[in-house]
C-alpha cells in the first residue's frame, strides 16, 4: 500500500522526523492563505500515487502569488501524467504547499528489506536528490548500505558509521543519528516495505529537514495497521484496480493482447502466459485467481477480463489444489450468463474436483473448448487465432 | 528413497480450519501418516474420528512422536505457529500459509539460525513422495506416481503442471518439493538441490523456476560446482512487464538479475538443460535421459 | 533499586494492567476521607522497602473508619521491624490506603532473569497469595515456568500455554493475556529484574486485578531511566547503605565481628573474610572498594569500618590490577588522621604501584602490621586476636 | 603452549579512556601486541606514537588484522562495542567492562548463539599467558610466570592471589583466565577447562569459585566425565550471608546450589581438591603433582 507524501510526511512527525511546515489542499482558496503564511517562498507538489511527477510537472517551487495560483489552478482536479501512469494520467484531488527551504547539502536515506539478506538495509548516499537508480549507475560507490540485525535492531556503531559515510557535521550527529533511530522505528513498527526520504537535506541555518518522503507498507501487514489502513486513497485507483482490490485478485492488465487469461497460481498464470505467446498470440492480462476462489470471486475475474475490450479469447488453466476446479467452472458459467459474453473460452482443467467442473462445464451452452494440456491447449489457440485473422 | 519426507513421517497438522481439514483429507487419503492436530478449542475432540487434537504442539509431539508438522494456521497468526514449532524442535516445518507479512518473516528467518529445523515455505504447496505414499502439504496426490526424477518449484501450480508433463512422458518422481513463492522464505533451491544430489532414487531433477529475485542464479551456480545429476529447468514470467507484481511477493522483476532471460542464461551456463515452457519439460526429460 | 508498592502499581497502570483504586498517604487526616470514599472497606499497607510487611503487622484489612485510623495511626511515623530489617525496623514515611476487592481466585505471576538460561522467564501459580517460595517447597508441581526468548519476545503460543495451566476461563483469556504481555513489556522497557504480582486476582464480578505489586530495577541501567532514578526513596536507607550508596562501595555489615575488612575485588573480600574466620576471628563486614577506587572512596570506606563500633582490628587486603596501591594507601593514612583512629591495620598489598604503597604506610605514623601474603596476614590476625583476649 | 591468546594474538583495544589507556600501556610493556585501537573522535592519532586508532572496529581489522579484541568502554556503551566486535568477526572478544545492564548482557548473550566469536567476561581481569608475554586484560604482569598450571576463576583479584600463591610455591602457569563475576557472560568454566584439557602445556587446573549461581556445579559434573588433568579448587564466600549480594552481580545465595558447602561438595565429588582458601592453594598443587 502507498502513502502519499503528506501522509508519509504525517508519519515521519509521528516519529518526531522534521518536515517542512505544510498544509494538504483540494480547495484553490487555500493557495493564497498559505503562499502568503510562507512568505510567496513555497514548493507546490502534486498528491498522487505515482513516481516521475517532477519531471512531469506535478511539482513546482513559487516565489508569487500569483504562480502559486497558477500552478495550483494547473493541477487541482486535472490528471497528471507521468512515465508511469500511462496516457490517462492519474487524478490530482490534493496539493502540498509548503515552506520553501535554504538547502545547504542533500543526502539520500531508504530503508527497504532486502531479500537476498532477509533483513532491513539502510541505503546511503551523498548525493541525495536525485534518483537513487541514476546515482546507482554513474557513481555506484556514493551509495552505502548497512545491513541491520532484524533481532536486535540497529546498533550505535553503525549508526556512527552512517554518520561518517555521510559527513554529518560533527555538531549534527546526535540529531541526525536520532533521526536515523526513529525511521527506523518507525519501519519495524509500520511493517513498512519502503521509506525513502529523498532528499533529506540540511539547510543553510543547520537544520535536519526530510524534504520528500515515500513510504510504502506491506499489503498483508495493514490488517494489523487498522489507522495505517484508513490512510488508503482510494481515489487513486482506476475502476479495474479497485475491482481486483476488493477481490483480492492478482491481475495485470498487457497491452493490446487478445488472449485473456484466468488461471490458479502465480507461477502457471505466467506461464501460461508465456505460451500464448509462443503459440504466436499476445496475452491481455496476468490474472491468478489464487487459492480459495469462491463463485463471487471468480465472476468478478471474468468480468474484469473482458473489460479489455481487446479480448478476443480466453484461456482459463486451472490445476487445482486448494482450489476446486468445480467452484472455479460453476463461477464461469454464471459469470458467462450474467455478462451475456459470447468469448470462446479454451479450457484446461485438472486436480482436484477437476471431473465435476468439466463436466459442469460441458454441461452449459458455452462456446468452450476443452484442452487435455498445456501443450494441447496451446495448438487450439494457435488455430483459433490464425482462424481469426 | 526420498528427501525430506517418507513412511517414517509422522505429521502434525495445525490449523484445521476449512483449507486445513480438506487438505488434512486429502492427505489421509493418499497416505499420509497424520498422528496429531494442533487447533485451539478442539483440544480432547478427534479429526475424522481418529486424529487427535491437542491445544499446543509441544504436547501433541509429547502424545504422539510426530516429527514433521504442516502449517495451514490463517496468516496473522502464522508466525506464531511457525515460532511454536520451531521451539519444539520438530525436524521439518512445512508453511502452507500465503500472505504472511514480510517482516514476520524476516524475524523468523532470523531465529532460525542455529536451530536444527528445516522450515519450508510459506505460501508453497509442500512435498509429495510417491513411493511411501508420504504427501505434506496440498500437491493433488492423484497427479504424481513413483519414480526417479526430483521436482523442485517456485510455484504451486506450476509444479502440478510440470508433473503432469512428467507423468505423461512416463516418468514417475522420487519427492516433489515447492519452496514457496515468498521473497523471504526457509528453503532454497540449493538446499534441495543438495538433498537430491545425495538422494540415490533421484536420476535427474526438475527445477521450475520464475521472475524476480536471484534464488535460480544461486541455485545455477551450486550446479555448476557440486551437482553430478542431470537438471532441466524452465522459467516463468518470460512475458511478465518489469516492475509489475505477478502474484507472488517474490515475482517481481526489479533487476537485471530478475529477469526471466538472465535466469535461463545462468542456468544454460551451468549446464542445465533449459526449455521454454513448462509444457517441453516431459520431453526435454526423455531426451535427457534416454 | 527496589520500588515501593504503589510506586510499581503506578507503573502497572501506566501499561495498562489494573490494580485496585487505592492513594498514598503521609498524613492521618487523610484516613477519614478515604475510607469514606471505599464506603469503610479498605486494605491499609505501610510502604516500606522490606519483605515480611504482612506477618509484622503493617497490612490491615479495615471495615471501620475507627478501625482504620488507628492501624495507621500505629504505622506512620512509626519503626516497622520484619524479620528482614534488623531490630531497629525501618521508618513508614507513606501507608497505601486501597479499596478492597472481592476475591474469587488468586494467581501467582512473576518475571525474572534467568542467569541459568540467560533469559526472562515468567514463572506462575495458580496458588497465589501465598509466599512462592513455601509453594515450591509444598507443592512444586503448581509452578510453572515459561522461558521468553530474549530477541523476540514472548510469543502468543506461551501465553496460551499460561493462560491453560492457571486456568483461566474463556471470557478472560484476551484481557489476561494482555497483562501478561504488557507486564512483558514493562519488564523489558524498565530494565527489571524483578515484577512480581502476588496476587493477581480475579474478582467475584470478573476483573483482574493486581492486588500487590513488587518491582525491582537493575542497578546498572537505571542510568537510562530517569523518570524511574526520581522513584528512589532514600528515607528507607540506613545512614550506613546512603554512604556506601554514595560512593558506590559493596558493604555488606555482619553482625558482631571484630575484623574490618577493606579489599578491592568481591572475590578476595569473599576469600579474606572466609580466611579471617579460619584464623578463630569473626569478619565484621564485606567490603569492595572496587576496581577504580579513588582517595575519598577509600576515606569513606574507612569511615564505614570504623562506624562499627564492634571492630578491633582493621584487615586491608590489596592485590591492585586496575585500582592502583599507592592511591589506596594514601586514602588510608588520610582517613585514620581525619578520625583519629587508633584501631590497628594489618595490611597485605600487592599488585601495581605496591611498593609505593607500602612504602606510603610505612612512613605514616599509623599503628601497621605488613603481611607479605593472606596465610601470613592469618597468623599475625590469630596472634593479635588471642593476644587481645 | 597455552589457550586463547599466544604470539600471534594481534590485539584491538576499544575505550581508550583512563583506565583503558593505563591498562594499554601496561599491556605493551609486558609485551602485548597491540596493532590497533579504536575510540571515537581520535582516528587519525596514535597511541603512544605507535598503534593507530579508527573509529571503527571493521576498519582497524581490516588495517591491521586484529584477531582479539579487548573492551574497556564504559558500561552503557558496552553493549554496542561488545556487538561491534562480534559483527567484526573477531575470534575472541574480551570484555573487562563492570556494571553492564543484565537486560543488555541478555541479548548479547541470544546474538551470540551461532557466531564464531568467544566472548570472555564481561566484568574480568582477561587472560595472561606468560611464556608468550602475552595479556589481554588487567591482570598484573609482574605476577605470573611461565609453567604448567592452567588458572580459572571468577574473580579478579582472587585469580592473582592465587598466581601469587603458586609463583611462591615455585609453579608457573600456562594461562591464567578470569571469566568474569556477572551472573550472565560469555565464557563459562566449562568453556575454559575443555582447553586446559586439550592444551599440552598444562598439567594441573586450578579454579576459583564463589558463592551464587550453579556455574561451580557444571563444572564438576564435566570434570567428573571429560578431565584427566587434576583440579584443585578453592571457593569464595563460606561466611557470606544468604540473600545479600557480595559485591559481584553473581555472587549472591538465593539457593542450596549458590552455598559454598554445595559447591566444594560438588567439586569434591567429582575428584577435585579443595581446599579452604586461596591462601592454601599453592601447597595443594604442590601436594598434588609431586
Amino acid at each position: 500500500m502507498n502513502l502519499h507524501e503528506y501522509q508519509s510526511k504525517q508519519l515521519l512527525s509521528d516519529y518526531n522526523i522534521p518536515t517542512p511546515n505544510g498544509y494538504v489542499i483540494s480547495s484553490l482558496e487555500l493557495v493564497k492563505k498559505y503562499i502568503a503564511e510562507f512568505e510567496n517562498s513555497a514548493v507546490i507538489k502534486a498528491q498522487v500515487h505515482t513516481g516521475g511527477r517532477g519531471k512531469a510537472g506535478g511539482v513546482k517551487m513559487v516565489t508569487s502569488e500569483i504562480e502559486a495560483y497558477n500552478f495550483a489552478e494547473n493541477l487541482l482536479g486535472k490528471n497528471l501524467v507521468t512515465h508511469q501512469t500511462g496516457s490517462k494520467g492519474i487524478k490530482v484531488n490534493q496539493i502540498l504547499i509548503e515552506e520553501a527551504s535554504k538547502i545547504e547539502r542533500e543526502i539520500y536515506l531508504s530503508i527497504i528489506i532486502d531479500n537476498t539478506v532477509s533483513s532491513p538495509v539502510i541505503i546511503t548516499s551523498i548525493e541525495g536528490g536525485m534518483d537513487i537508480e541514476d546515482v546507482s549507475k554513474l557513481m555506484p560507490e556514493k551509495i552505502k548500505t548497512t545491513i541491520c540485525s532484524p533481532l536486535l535492531g540497529i546498533s550505535n556503531y553503525k549508526i556512527r558509521q552512517i554518520c561518517k559515510d555521510l559527513e554529518i557535521p560533527e555538531n549534527l550527529k546526535n540529531e541526525f543519528s536520532q533521526i536515523v533511530l526513529s525511521l527506523y522505528k518507525l519501519f519495524i513498527k509500520n511493517d513498512c516495505t519502503l521509506i525513502e526520504i529523498n532528499p533529506l537535506v540540511i539547510t543553510k541555518d543547520e537544520k535536519i529537514i526530510a524534504l520528500d518522503a515515500k513510504i510504502n507498507i506491506d499489503d498483508d501487514a495493514v490488517f494489523r495497521h487498522p489507522s495505517l489502513k484508513k490512510l488508503e486513497d482510494k481515489s487513486q485507483m482506476s475502476p479495474l484496480e479497485a475491482l481486483t482490490n476488493k477481490y483480492d485478485l492478482s491481475y495485470v492488465k498487457l497491452e493490446k493482447g487478445k488472449v485473456g487469461c484466468m488461471v490458479n497460481g502465480a507461477g502457471l498464470a505466467m506461464a501460461t502466459m508465456d505460451l500464448t505467446k509462443w503459440a504466436g498470440a499476445e496475452p491481455a492480462n496476468f490474472l491468478d485467481i489464487g487459492g480459495s476462489a469462491n463463485e463471487e470471486k471468480i465472476i468478478a475475474a471474468f468480468k474484469i477480463i473482458i473489460e479489455d475490450k481487446d479480448v478476443e479469447i480466453i484461456l482459463v488453466n486451472l490445476f487445482a489444489g486448494i482450489a476446486r476446479a468445480d467452484v472455479v467452472a460453476t463461477g464461469i458459467v454464471k459469470a458467462s450468463k450474467e455478462t451475456s459474453s459470447k468469448i470462446p473460452l479454451v479450457v484446461v482443467m485438472r486436480g482436484t474436483n477437476s471431473e465435476e467442473g468439466l463436466s459442469i462445464l460441458n454441461n452449459s451452452n458455452l462456446d468452450i473448448i476443452s484442452a487435455s494440456d498445456l501443450e494441447h491447449a496451446a495448438i487450439i489457440l494457435k488455430e483459433k487465432i490464425s482462424g481469426g485473422k | 528413497m526420498s528427501i525430506l519426507i517418507d513412511e517414517n513421517t509422522k505429521l502434525l497438522i495445525q490449523g484445521v480450519g476449512k483449507d486445513g481439514s480438506f487438505q488434512a483429507l486429502r492427505m489421509l487419503e493418499y497416505g499420509t501418516n497424520i498422528v496429531s492436530a494442533v487447533h485451539p478449542g478442539k483440544e480432547g475432540k478427534k479429526f475424522e474420528n481418529k486424529i487427535p487434537y491437542f491445544s499446543s504442539v509441544n504436547e501433541a509431539i509429547k502424545k504422539t512422536n510426530a516429527n514433521v508438522g504442516v502449517i495451514f494456521v490463517p496468516a496473522p497468526f502464522a508466525k506464531d505457529a511457525i515460532i511454536e514449532q520451531i521451539d519444539s524442535g520438530l525436524e521439518l516445518i512445512v508453511c502452507i500459509t500465503e500472505g504472511i507479512p514480510i517482516h514476520d518473516m524476516v524475524q523468523i528467518k532470523a531465529y532460525l539460525i542455529n536451530k536444527n529445523t528445516r522450515l519450508l515455505g510459506p505460501n508453497c504447496p509442500g512435498i509429495i513422495t510417491p513411493e511411501s505414499k508420504t504427501k505434506v502439504g496440498i500437491i493433488p496426490g492423484n497427479i504424481v506416481k513413483p519414480g526417479n526424477i526430483g521436482v523442485v518449484s517456485r510455484s504451486g501450480t506450476l509444479t502440478y503442471e510440470a508433473i503432469s508433463q512428467l507423468v505423461q512422458n512416463g516418468f514417475g518422481q522420487s519427492t516433489c518439493v515447492g519452496i514457496g513463492g515468498d521473497p523471504i522464505n526457509g528453503t532454497s533451491f540449493v538446499d534441495i538441490l543438495k538433498l537430491f544430489e545425495e538422494d540415490k532414487k533421484t536420476k535427474a531433477i526438475v527445477l521450475i523456476g520464475e521472475i524476480g529475485g536471484n534464488k535460480e542464479q544461486e541455485a545455477a551456480n551450486f550446479i555448476k560446482t557440486h551437482l553430478s545429476k542431470p537438471v532441466i529447468a524452465t522459467i516463468a514470467g518470460h512475458t511478465a512487464p518489469e516492475g509489475k507484481r505477478m502474484g507472488h511477493a517474490g515475482a517481481i522483476v526489479t533487476g537485471e538479475s530478475g529477469l526471466a532471460s538472465a535466469k535461463n542464461k545462468a542456468l544454460s551456463d551451468a549446464g542445465v538443460h533449459v526449455v521454454e515452457s513448462p509444457a517441453y519439460i516431459g520431453k526435454k526429460v526423455s531426451e535427457v535421459l534416454t
